[in-house]
């Protein structure tokens, strides 16, 4: 198990991140805090995509002066680039909508943001 | 009590997680037919050394057009957030 | 708020740098790392840097939120009118039919590595810059936008 | 030139309220009457091209089109050695019929929007929100790719979010529009993440491809569950449907009816993954999800009816009524599920549970949006939502109250509307499966009824109201919103079968057809 | 034309035409005898409607406000809204805890299974 847990490391830390993210969101109060344990999960998923292109001992997909070996898998990092993105589009809107209801409500504690229930 | 449901579902994540990590294989992908058609002809189809941009732009150059697309959508709801509300235009939700 | 003298010079001096870099950046996408959205983001990082280290107001004097709106939409369009320039020229939506035949951005390259050629790589330059514009415009639109919202909440 | 557009309806069903929506803030400066002319010219070009688009794949079957390639419908380039490589959109009968409730629908809401939202600010941005969302589904019906579904599920739950938060009253709107932003981000992540491990091991995007090279390992069935759970969250399925009537309820009527049909582009991408993808599940059972959508579905069709008749919010009401709508679907669709190993009690009733399943779907987003643009109506003149408040309003709103009448009764399940149709086909056949489902639906039904002859009661009935005497009807282009959806509504109700053998039908075959769809791009074999 | 055709549903079909024939005689048969009614009677002029021996209240006050409506079903039902209602908390960590919640259910089913 620990030889495998070495070998796939990356794996390993992709889990670690999401846990700690969900981890994060479940028993926080603020909703800024909430929103860095959602894009701490971000993280970890972009990380996961990225890691299930790698060969070992290869070399960046681009041909300008590209010494010898293998090439890493480059779908996976184009998919990457556009889920970062949409990663900071959707944490730039999530945060405006953070400081709207801290302008509205007086608050930040999540467990106060509830008028809308039942 | 709410504590420990929240922390049995992290349990649950953590190990349905951990035999997701421990079965993938990494370093050698079982297959890689898509990835090595671009590697061996995206550079003479789209004349870009970089294999990556080559399809970021070219071969899925939808998923970016959408992908700018969502930029857009932000910034136009940020903008939504902030803007000069008329008067009278915010009533009270009861 | 502002920050002492060296901090702001600092930044006016990194200010046209950091712009300068992300446009290299964005022009030699299809051959380095990197691409519109990398190098519009480091142009991004330049204003960026000027807010932070700078008040809100004297910042909206050099860089305002209406040409970057126009910067956004423009990088957009540019995106939208190439896509649709393959369907006129009797390929599908978003096709790169100018890839390989001899005028701008069209020299054919043979297949492995090479030293790079700017010259390449048919509609995808174009398309680096518009989505590079695109960038750079949303991103500084959220942040001009976030401070004036705090700007509003220090006011009350 | 008509055969130019006809080959490229699948890319300008897409490009056309992109474009729309990139040009609305420079439209926008030039004045209201220039603003609305291009709004209402995008609506009608993009419900053009998506019913042009319906009409071509069900005369002609699938319509593929691939992006970028040499030429727009071959979906394997000659030198790949048979594997598709590029995004390719796949129009199928079921798209089909959700490309028609996107355009219809979405044609009535911007009509009406038209009128209802004028006395709002800053609505070039919500117009073009509201183009976005409307590309955002349109897109994710369409799409044959895995991550560019993702990428318009993205695009859709944005859009969704900002609009639902639109009207900021005093923040509880905003509250919302959180909820169901970060709820729809959440899901969005698990289905990155079921992204990854399919591409990790079969290293293709494209659902046909993923579909012939899928082996049903742990990893896939792990897959599953992160691609399926997520989806059910957003169609609003009980015991995940808590941000439902939060975001109904505060969003514009006008968005909130198209709110609806975009909960169901996430339902048929739901349908799409369980049958196209995973279809035939031979290393374990289809039952288990087909229970999965049977007790979803059961659910939401108690919870959400029990939780709407105390509600005093007519449009919290409707919205919980939403939810229970959407458990008739996943009930239909789920028995055809839980008998898709089965091939004569598939042949016997399995398919006729789903054809009641899709059928509803079609008719819940336009009795469903027809009454919500009703409560936006009645917002619109009296200014509050509370049942408690409201009443008397039969006397100076005849056609609002016609209206709903119309959608009441159908959502209710009274002959001869096309709620009734719908909802005889699913009793008939759930009730040959297990008759007990059968009588939850019927009850859940009645119950309906319940709730909106009090909603009809308090809304319309009574004596005038002193504080509504300067309520009049409510101006043209929200009455030809409503008529649209209405006489779908009566429509569909008269003639059903019609309905059923163009639209419905077809579409079963291409849910139940994996090998078909698998066929349409990699060959036959 | 086969626009107002039957509805095969399987086990039964069902026609909105016959219906709206049904519909159509049945309001004939309602006016028929609706029309051998008194000719002769005239609204007001001491009659009122007979509420159980009460007065007739005020217009304004005849109308049931929403919240009064199936209060016996509410009442009824008093168990099970007590145990539904709570559980809308409109907490987003609870929302999300749901779906977490309902996602690792099924990965123990299916990884079971």
């Amino acid at each position: 198990m620990t030889s495998r847990l070495l070998l796939a490391l990356p794996f390993f830390t992709v889990v670690v991140l999401i846990v700690l993210g969900l981890a994060v969101m479940l028993s926080k109060r603020n909703v800024v805090k909430i929103l860095m344990g959602l894009s701490l999960m971000e993280s970890a998923v972009n990380l996961f995509l990225v890691a299930t292109g790698y060969r070992h001992d290869s070399v960046a997909p681009i041909y300008t002066n590209v010494p010898a070996g293998p090439m890493a898998l480059p779908t996976v990092q184009a998919l990457t680039l556009t889920s970062i993105v949409i990663g900071v589009a959707t944490s730039a809107m999530l945060l405006s909508f953070a400081m709207v209801i801290y302008r509205k409500y007086g608050t930040t504690d999540i467990q106060k943001i509830k008028k809308l229930k039942g | 009590m709410r504590h420990v449901l929240f922390s049995a579902i992290l349990l649950l994540f953590f190990g349905g997680l951990m035999y997701l990590a421990a079965d993938l294989p990494f370093g050698d992908p079982p297959r890689t037919d898509m990835d090595d058609y671009f590697l061996r002809t995206a550079q003479e189809q789209t004349g870009a050394n970089n294999v990556v941009t080559s399809i970021v732009f070219d071969f899925r150059g939808f998923d970016t057009l959408g992908e700018a697309t969502v930029l857009f959508t932000a910034v136009l709801g940020v903008g939504m957030m902030f803007r000069k509300l008329k008067e009278g235009e915010e009533y009270e939700n009861d | 708020m502002k920050m002492t003298k060296i901090v702001r010079t600092t930044a006016d001096l990194f200010f046209p740098f950091c712009l300068v870099f992300g446009l290299y950046v964005v022009v030699h996408g299809h051959l380095t790392p990197g691409g519109g959205f990398q190098g519009g983001a480091v142009m991004a990082t330049g204003t960026a840097l000027l807010l932070v280290a700078r008040a809100y107001d004297d910042v909206t004097g050099r860089i305002r939120k209406g040409a970057m709106k126009v910067c956004e939409a423009a990088g957009l369009l540019i995106f939208l009118c190439a896509g649709f320039s393959g369907l006129f020229a009797g390929r599908p939506f978003m096709a790169n039919w100018i890839a390989r035949d001899g005028a701008l951005f069209r020299t054919a390259i043979a297949h492995g590595p090479n030293a790079g050629d700017l010259n390449t790589a048919g509609l995808l330059p174009l398309l680096n810059f518009g989505v590079g514009i695109e960038v750079l415009g949303g991103l500084t639109v959220i942040l001009l936008y976030m401070l004036s919202g705090i700007k509003e909440e220090k006011k009350k | 030139m008509d055969t130019f557009v006809m080959r490229h309806l699948p890319a300008l069903l897409i490009a056309v309220p992109l474009l729309a929506a990139f040009l609305m803030p420079i439209v926008g400066g030039a004045g209201r009457v220039v603003r609305n002319a291009w709004v209402v010219l995008g609506a009608l070009a993009t419900s053009a091209v998506g019913l042009a688009l319906a009409w071509k794949v069900l005369a002609a079957g699938t319509v593929l089109y691939v992006f970028g390639a040499a030429a727009p419908h071959v979906p394997l380039p000659m030198d790949s050695g048979g594997i598709p490589i590029r995004i390719i959109f796949q129009v199928d009968a079921l798209s089909a019929l959700m490309v028609v409730i996107a355009s219809l629908s979405s044609l009535g809401i911007t009509i009406y929007s038209l009128a209802a939202e004028s006395r709002q600010s800053g609505l070039e941005t919500f117009y073009a929100m509201l183009f976005l969302l409307v590309a955002g589904v349109l897109g994710m019906v369409s799409t044959g790719d895995l991550f560019n579904f993702f990428v318009f599920l993205e695009i859709s739950s944005l859009a969704g979010a900002a609009l639902v938060a639109y009207r900021v009253d005093n923040g509880v709107a905003v509250e919302a529009g959180l909820k169901y932003a970060l709820l729809s981000t959440l899901g969005a992540l698990a289905v990155l993440t079921a992204i990854g491990i399919l591409i990790g091991q079969y290293n293709a995007l494209n659902l046909a491809t993923l579909a012939s090279r899928m082996q049903f390992t742990t990893l896939d069935k792990i897959a599953l569950v992160l691609l399926a759970v997520p989806l059910a969250m957003k169609c609003g399925a009980v015991p995940m449907h808590f941000w439902t009537p939060d975001a109904y309820a505060t969003a514009p009527s006008s968005v909130t009816a198209f709110l609806v049909v975009s909960s169901q582009a996430s339902l048929y991408g739901l349908f799409r993954i369980l049958f196209s993808l995973y279809g035939d599940l031979v290393h374990f059972s289809w039952a288990t999800f087909g229970w999965f959508l049977i007790v979803l579905g059961v659910l939401s069709m108690f919870v959400g009816v029990t939780m709407a008749i105390p509600q005093k919010d007519v449009k919290r009401l409707m919205a919980y009524h939403a939810v229970s709508q959407t458990g008739y679907m996943l009930l239909g669709v789920g028995v055809g599920l839980a008998v898709l190993g089965n091939a004569d009690a598939l042949a016997q009733y399995g398919k006729t549970a789903m054809a009641g399943g899709l059928f509803h779907i079609i008719n819940h987003a336009m009795y469903k949006g027809l009454l919500f643009l009703t409560a936006g109506a009645v917002f619109y003149r009296t200014g509050t939502r509370n049942l408690n408040k409201l009443g008397g309003l039969g006397h100076d709103m005849p056609w609002t109250m016609v209206f709903f009448m119309i959608g009441a009764l159908a959502i209710a399940g009274v002959p001869p509307f096309n709620g009734f149709a719908s909802k005889l086909l699913i009793y008939e056949s759930v009730f040959r499966f297990s008759p007990f489902l059968s009588i939850v639906a019927m009850i859940v039904s009645i119950l309906t009824l319940a709730s909106f002859v009090k909603v009809f009661h308090s809304m319309f009935l009574g004596p005038r109201r002193a504080e509504f005497a300067a309520v009049r009807e409510v101006p043209v282009p929200m009455l030809a919103g409503m008529a649209l959806l209405a006489v779908f509504v009566v429509a569909a109700g008269l003639a059903p079968q019609p309905f059923v053998d163009r639209l419905i039908q077809p579409a079963v075959e291409a849910l139940v057809d994996r090998a078909g769809y698998i066929a349409a791009i990699l060959g036959g074999n | 034309m086969d626009l107002f055709q039957t509805l095969q549903t399987g086990a039964g079909a069902w026609n909105p035409l016959l219906w709206l024939v049904a519909l159509a005689v049945g309001l004939g048969v309602a006016l028929a005898i609706r029309s051998r009614g008194r000719k002769d009677f005239r609204e007001g002029a001491g009659r009122k409607p007979f509420i159980s021996g009460n007065e007739e209240p005020e217009n304004a006050g005849g109308h049931v406000p929403a919240s009064n409506l199936y209060w016996g079903f509410l009442e009824s039902l008093k168990s099970y809204y007590a145990r539904v209602v709570p559980l809308h908390t409109g907490i987003p960590t609870d929302y999300v805890a749901w779906l977490l919640g309902v996602m690792a259910l099924m990965l123990v089913v299916v990884l079971v299974v």
